[in-house]
């Protein structure tokens, strides 16, 4: 059963489906993408320091890849399910920096019209569903969307993101048994950045091999380097494709790093500061530069322009989140209900 | 068993909304089962969208045999049987209705759904608000609730007043063949989640089913019988209870109202009110434990809403708060029963 | 992996540890044992029919095997978890009859005074630490007796029954991984009787090869064959050999059968007729007891005296429990807390 | 965060339980957050049964760092960090106490412990019961609630409310640095499950902390401020604004007398019934959502128990009934501000 499931060299030896895309124009796009989450995040800590982002914050630097990686595979129909570390994930999607920005800033102009905040970012028109602040939270619901696309006969697939402390939740134990056992289009995406909070997988995890225990439901599990963003997409386009020709759910383990603590509340004790510099050495960002300027896929003054766009581009979305009007507290209990019924809606208002 | 009585008591009632309802099915002798069948396969015969999905929902016919012979009719995709594993199908049942499908969710027991209780909370009733309005969760989850059948601590909650709790939430509890037959379908067509809560000792309750009425909106409570001296409120499987305690009263002398509440959330303060400013009296019925109960929702508004039209102070009947014990004896003094509702209530009005 | 930790033939090929214990007398036990849960399950029903016992009831009619079996690798000093199916497992833990019996008919001679009934049978003299009514819900329980043991260096196991159905629910997932995470001394024994209520286990497992599954987590796992006594005694006298030397959970897939429907109110429509009576002819009773006479370990008068000895204790159990008192009504309130603080108690009793 | 006010006005109280104590630990500045520490430290030291388990408690620190450094004091089986599986180790909890240990959960916050609701309610509450009285579960539970911190409608539940519903479990919610320093060796001492409730805006409350004094019973109300004209009832995170509430209401002239519930479950009647007799009128402050909410609970009883000595009907400060919202403005407006309880009270009195 092992060989048969899961299968590491999987990244390093199927470049079936990507070839086409592996232009320069394509890699640059996906630096980009990379680009614009790292920038984006690293605006959100000053902003966090200034008090004008407020609550739980937790950013993606260093994990870039997979949510660019992964989000190659996916088509306009096809669905995601996020987590409270999602900034990455609603970038790479298509969110406009301007609609998170504007969200954390708890603006009417937000994604979520402020309701939200960072760790609940949605866009129904990008079938993006969301940031779930629940660990393991979302497993379930990716399934039910994977389920009404499987009844309806759309070939769609639904994309679940999660930690590795997830899989540690009977949720992702049920939902995993239900995808497989139903044979639903279901991506599971397993971000392995080794930790949850301060606790170290195999601190967490009695098999520290999250692909092989993803297996273990019958479904194909692969194990993925996560700090290079053509494995990631090599990985989810060919997982993808098995998805979408009827094989089922797949689980794909992404084998990443945070380089930032875990909240803007953590003083990060738990982590060796040279594990830290090891992993930095792998940065997706930089190393993939690298790799393109190597390859001569990346001009220098193309890169420059990079940095000049995505820049402009925050720049833009901290000053139109400044300027967005605050949802008015007369709507407070909008949205409670769809207010159908007037009765209903006197009711709420009323209390 | 009372229930016989509940609707004999809404024969009024019913005659009333089948001369205004144009339907043509005849009148029929029929059990609240056989109610709450029936409205799921007129849902499955009339929407596409609709699919049933719980544990032995198929070929086992439903833990209470709701819903047996469905999947002979609607199929296994349709009349879909889960694992046991509360949480990932309640929360396949969020994802499915966010796109684009209309589940009915049947969760055993309330007892079990406390597995499920963070997909219903931290999902179902919070994402359309969570999203800025983006992601309505057209869901219904049915379930069982209530003690009386000696089933013991695990298995006798009452925990739908926990439900009312729930902002994004409607709580229903049809208490009523007519309820049973005629609450799905409004409650499918709800755009939000919607929680109906059937009680376990109303399954074999039968009797007459009138041609499909017009049916009282889902956020009304009903006067199942009018009286002037003192209001009892109730809800679910407390009706028969209470109606039963209003005949005692009434050979007694004293004149009865009871109002079945039908949904517990968002709650009819009109009607609650308007029968205690006739009556002047309250008695609130709720199989809950006492403390922390729906009754004690009631309760407070009542004190809030009609406040100096009280004669006496809002007495609750409700359970002993204690995990319900087996011994038939025990059960029985833990559960509201109907010489407690005629003592409260004569303690009201006395 | 797979071949290290999953081992179906153990239940074959090791006799290390039963060989001493398989004299005429011990196999007559075992026998004897069994028989008083059959004779107490048939007893039950028409008990049941007669409205003596009312509430949910569950028979271990076809399974008596795995609950005597796994007993006899049990010391006084083990602990016992158990489902809402669990006459077989109290009778064999040493719950005698009457208070089994008693419970059922809510008197106050019951092993839980009459506030359990048949799901809820306790006897903390024993470490029998119940019935639990909700499918899986004894699992994390018996995972923090073990714990409690680990942390004191006690050399005890705690076993832990439950169905194939509770396979599915998270609380196994999270407590398989805890305990394989801490080396707990944890017994996981899987009854894996085919169905839960109505649901065939391939209608509700991805991965219908229990064992497997469970072996995931990095726990030692066999599945054994569940209709044989002998059997299921090796397998979990060598399950709990290793366990007390300190080699962590171990997990037990014992392959039964009900011959009855789930409950008193199921009415069976969802098994085939030919498949009952295929796992009939392997009733685990009567294939034992031929299996002795065959190798004349059960003179005819010796298995009589049993029969009639079963048969007077459970119509003395009948007896008593009849002529026992009910618990009284006014003390509804007892045992809701343990009564330490006055307030409290007026406070209880005032409501 | 007024916190700092609340203890000083408990000094009155402190001095006098200070000088019945014959304990030395002078008086100190410190925070909720390290008498919780310290109170962690006191019970990890004097019995060895005690351990303390959950998510982060060790390496991290604890997710608001209340058992930072207790890892290195002592070590990993004591300060046991659990991976995410909330049901499983709260169940272990359960486990651990019945076999003679006595464990303290830390639940992060009140959020997740709807993923651990099944054991708490099936097996904690009950198993006592169900045992005919066999099986005390000697267990503490410790968990964060609350909002105020703008973290949207997933982390800012106030269901400690909710969790006074069932029988079987006492329920807390130290208010005060006192509290939160010596509600624990009591609550271990307890055969019985016990649920902590730390509110999340309480732990950086910094103030002095006397000698550890007799402190009062763990069901007992406290009156933090006395008064004449009107009873404000509350627990929890919203004792800092219901005394600055009481503050402003006393600048216009209003005496309000302050009830600290302390123990939510079992209510202490007797203390709230007798202010309220005093003062013929209350404002309960709860953060919970209005229906269902304790503070219903507390309605209906001074209803019940106070009805003749009302002279105004019990007014509700609650959080308006909607998932709490991430923006600033729109989480201030949804929750019980200063202004609103200033506002009932006026009105109650007026
Ligand atoms: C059910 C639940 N338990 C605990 C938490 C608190 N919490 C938030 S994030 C987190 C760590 C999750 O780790 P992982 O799944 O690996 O994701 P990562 O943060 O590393 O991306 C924890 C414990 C939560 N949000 N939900
Ligand atoms: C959490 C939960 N869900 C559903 C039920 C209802 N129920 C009781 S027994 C049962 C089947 C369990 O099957 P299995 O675990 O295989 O045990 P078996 O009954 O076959 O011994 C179900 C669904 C329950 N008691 N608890
Ligand atoms: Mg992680
Ligand atoms: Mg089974």
């Amino acid at each position: 059963m092992t060989t048969k499931r899961t299968d590491r060299a999987a990244s390093a030896t199927n470049r079936r489906g990507t070839a086409r895309k592996a232009t320069a124009e394509h890699r640059q796009k996906l630096l980009e993408s990379m680009l614009r989450i790292r920038r984006f995040e690293e605006r959100s800590v000053e902003l966090y320091s200034a008090a004008r982002i407020r609550g739980f914050v937790h950013l993606y630097v260093g994990e870039e890849a997979v949510a660019v990686g992964v989000n190659e595979a996916l088509t306009e129909d096809d669905a995601i399910v996020s987590t409270y570390r999602e900034h990455g994930h609603a970038l790479a999607r298509g969110l406009t920096s301007e609609a998170v920005m504007a969200e954390m800033f708890g603006k009417v102009t937000g994604c979520s019209h402020g309701r939200g905040g960072s760790m609940h970012l949605f866009d129904a028109s990008r079938r993006f569903y969301g940031g779930n602040a629940i660990v393991g939270g979302g497993l379930p619901l990716a399934a039910g969307l994977a389920l009404a696309d499987r009844m309806n006969g759309r070939c769609r697939v639904t994309c679940c993101f999660f930690g590795d402390g997830a899989v540690a939740e009977g949720e992702f134990h049920e939902t995993a048994n239900l995808a497989a056992l139903w044979g639903l289009p279901l991506l599971l995406v397993c971000e392995n950045n080794q930790y949850a909070m301060g606790t170290a997988l195999d601190r967490a995890q009695a098999e520290t091999d999250l692909a092989l225990r993803a297996s273990s439901y019958g479904m194909v599990a692969w194990a993925v380097d996560g700090m290079d963003v053509e494995a990631v997409e090599r990985a989810a386009l060919r997982a993808t494709e098995a998805i979408r020709s009827g094989s089922g759910p797949h689980f794909l383990e992404l084998r990443t790093y945070r380089f930032r603590a875990h909240s803007m509340y953590d003083p990060d004790r738990y982590r060796d500061k040279d594990e830290i510099e090891r992993w930095r050495k792998r940065d997706p960002v930089v190393t993939f530069a690298d790799r393109l300027r190597r390859e001569h896929s990346l001009p220098t003054a193309r890169l420059r322009d990079i940095e000049n766009r995505v820049g402009a581009e925050i720049d833009h979305a901290v000053e139109a989140a400044d300027l967005a009007a605050a949802e008015p507290v007369e709507d407070l209990l909008l949205h409670v209900t769809s207010g159908v019924g007037e009765t209903r809606k006197e009711e709420e208002a009323r209390l | 068993m009372t229930a016989v009585n509940v609707n004999d008591r809404t024969a009024t009632e019913k005659a009333e909304t089948a001369s205004r309802s144009g339907t043509s099915a005849a009148p029929h002798k029929t059990t609240y089962r056989e109610a709450l069948r029936e409205a799921l396969r007129e849902a499955l015969n009339t929407d596409g969208r609709v699919f049933l999905m719980g544990e032995d929902v198929g070929a086992y016919g439903g833990c209470f045999g709701v819903s047996l012979g469905l999947l002979e009719e609607f199929g296994p995709e349709r009349i879909r049987d889960t694992p046991l594993s509360e949480s990932a199908f309640v929360g396949a049942g969020i994802g499915a209705a966010l796109a684009g499908m209309r589940p009915i969710v049947e969760i055993m027991t309330v007892n079990f759904s406390l597995l499920a209780l963070d997909q219903i909370l931290n999902n179902a009733a919070t994402l359309l608000h969570m999203s800025g309005g983006q992601l309505p969760v057209p869901l219904v989850i049915r379930m069982t609730t209530g003690a009386g059948r000696q089933l013991a601590a695990q298995h006798s909650h009452s925990l739908e007043g926990w439900y009312a709790h729930i902002p994004g939430l409607r709580v229903l509890a049809p208490a009523t063949i007519e309820d049973a037959r005629h609450m799905l379908a409004p409650a499918l067509a709800d755009p939000d989640p919607v929680l109906i809560f059937e009680h376990g000792t109303l399954y074999n309750a039968s009797g007459e089913l009138g041609p499909a009425a017009e049916p009282l909106p889902l956020d009304r409570a009903a006067i199942r019988r009018t009286g002037t001296d003192v209001t009892l409120i109730t809800y679910g499987g407390s009706l028969p209870k209470t109606l039963a305690a209003a005949d005692e009263l009434a050979a007694a002398g004293i004149s009865a109202e009871v109002v079945d509440l039908r949904s517990l959330r968002p709650l009819d303060d009109t009607t609650i009110i308007d029968s205690v400013v006739r009556t002047h009296r309250a008695v609130v019925v709720d199989e809950a434990w006492r403390t922390g109960s729906l009754a004690a929702e009631v309760s407070a508004r009542i004190g809030e809403q009609a406040f100096y039209s009280l004669d006496a102070r809002v007495r609750r009947v409700c359970s002993a708060e204690v995990p319900i014990p087996y011994a038939r004896e025990l059960e029985a003094a833990a559960l509201p029963q109907v010489a407690d509702i005629v003592t409260a209530a004569r303690e009201a009005v006395g």
